[in-house]
């Protein structure tokens, strides 16, 4: 089972953690990214390329299905203007057992992180700037492009 | 050949708009000859393809290289590096 | 913030999510593991030893922390009879980015796994048997032990 | 001395109660000579105990190797590996 989602509206975690465990498997793994309030950012603007964005994503979740059977694999991706301590992303993956699912979920969001079309703008008091990507999510997409399983 | 250009985050707001038609000359081969085309357009153009190595395509939703030739394309993507998750 | 619970209802997802992002961090990386539905099983009991038990657990969590930096780290246990699809232990972890995240979520699992003093019983039809403990186990919370961070 | 046993999942079932006080002679150091000597007290306790590579123990609720000395714990726990999670 794929879900994927690009939305306005706020990540509903049990909605999701309900499909997520429909599948009747032993496992799930999740992650969150937030918007974090530690660093002065008064809103965070999620922009994407529609239509791009979700076959990106779906093709994320393909590969890690594929790559740990998984019964199912969940991303759900907020865009537009959010706020400190609003989720931004939740991904799931879930599998008979825990080894596949945490290291399927890793991969969810790693893979997310270079792959799929979104760019994020932040707005500190009257300053508004678009954030930089950064060299270490290469690296991390990058070692499940070398790892053998 | 009429190609779709759409363009996001800062490289959509340097050029002004989200999206526009554009007719290269046939001396236009590969994304990065589209993107050099560009910037003689308009100094809002040079502007926002000043720095190559900032820029990433995508070619009928596609990642690509800049070097990937544009081959019979409708929809050409100019962004900067991906920021989500 | 440690939160530590040996409980007999559900697990609630969505209360437990609250709390570890209450911590105002970028990143919460969870697991679930769950009744699984599979192989008969019709009843899973969890026998455990009370006190030593929120001890082992606690010790588990306040090792992530130190090793990670986390902000949070939840460690939610059912115990007593429960059924298919039901969820049986939740942790998560919250960290300022996600590497910290997953891999601190992975070590409350592994470690939780092999530290903590919990039995399950399976009964299938008429037939009620202890679960074996598994080596894998013992080797996915060594290589915490062997892995130089 | 007085040692409060505490016993867990098929350990329990077989000897019949989750918990009992016993006061081992002097000659018993670990927790591996109690168990040797608690497997004479009744035909439940030796069958509990057969495998020896199947049992766990933990001391004043600390999980301890069987070849632990006992000295003042006031409570021991045998139980089988555990299977929580």
């Amino acid at each position: 089972m794929i879900h994927i989602s690009v939305q306005q509206f706020a990540i509903d975690i049990a909605a999701e953690m309900t499909r997520a465990e429909a599948a009747g498997a032993g496992a799930v793994a999740t992650f969150t990214g937030l918007v974090r309030a530690d660093d002065g950012v008064g809103t965070l603007e999620l922009e994407h390329y529609p239509g791009a964005t979700e076959a990106a994503l779906l093709k994320v979740a393909e590969g890690a299905i594929e790559r740990w059977s998984l019964s199912a694999a969940i991303i759900v991706h907020r865009v537009g203007p959010m706020h400190p301590g609003e989720r931004i992303v939740f991904v799931a993956a879930t599998a008979a057992h825990r080894g596949a699912a945490l290291e399927a979920c890793a991969y969810l969001i790693d893979r997310l992180k270079t792959d799929a079309p979104f760019w994020k703008r932040e707005t500190r008091g009257a300053e508004a700037s678009w954030v930089e990507a950064r060299d270490g999510d290469h690296a991390a997409a990058a070692r499940w492009d070398n790892s053998s399983r | 050949m009429t190609i779709r250009m759409v363009y996001f985050a800062w490289v959509r707001e340097r050029i002004g708009t989200g999206e526009e038609s554009v007719e290269p000359p046939a001396s236009v081969v590969t994304v990065a000859d589209l993107v050099d085309w560009l910037a003689e357009t308009s100094p809002a153009h040079a502007g926002a393809f000043e720095n190559r190595s900032r820029l990433r395509a995508a070619i009928d939703q596609d990642f690509m290289p800049l070097d990937t030739p544009i081959g019979r394309a409708q929809e050409i993507a100019i962004f900067p590096p991906v920021t989500g998750g």
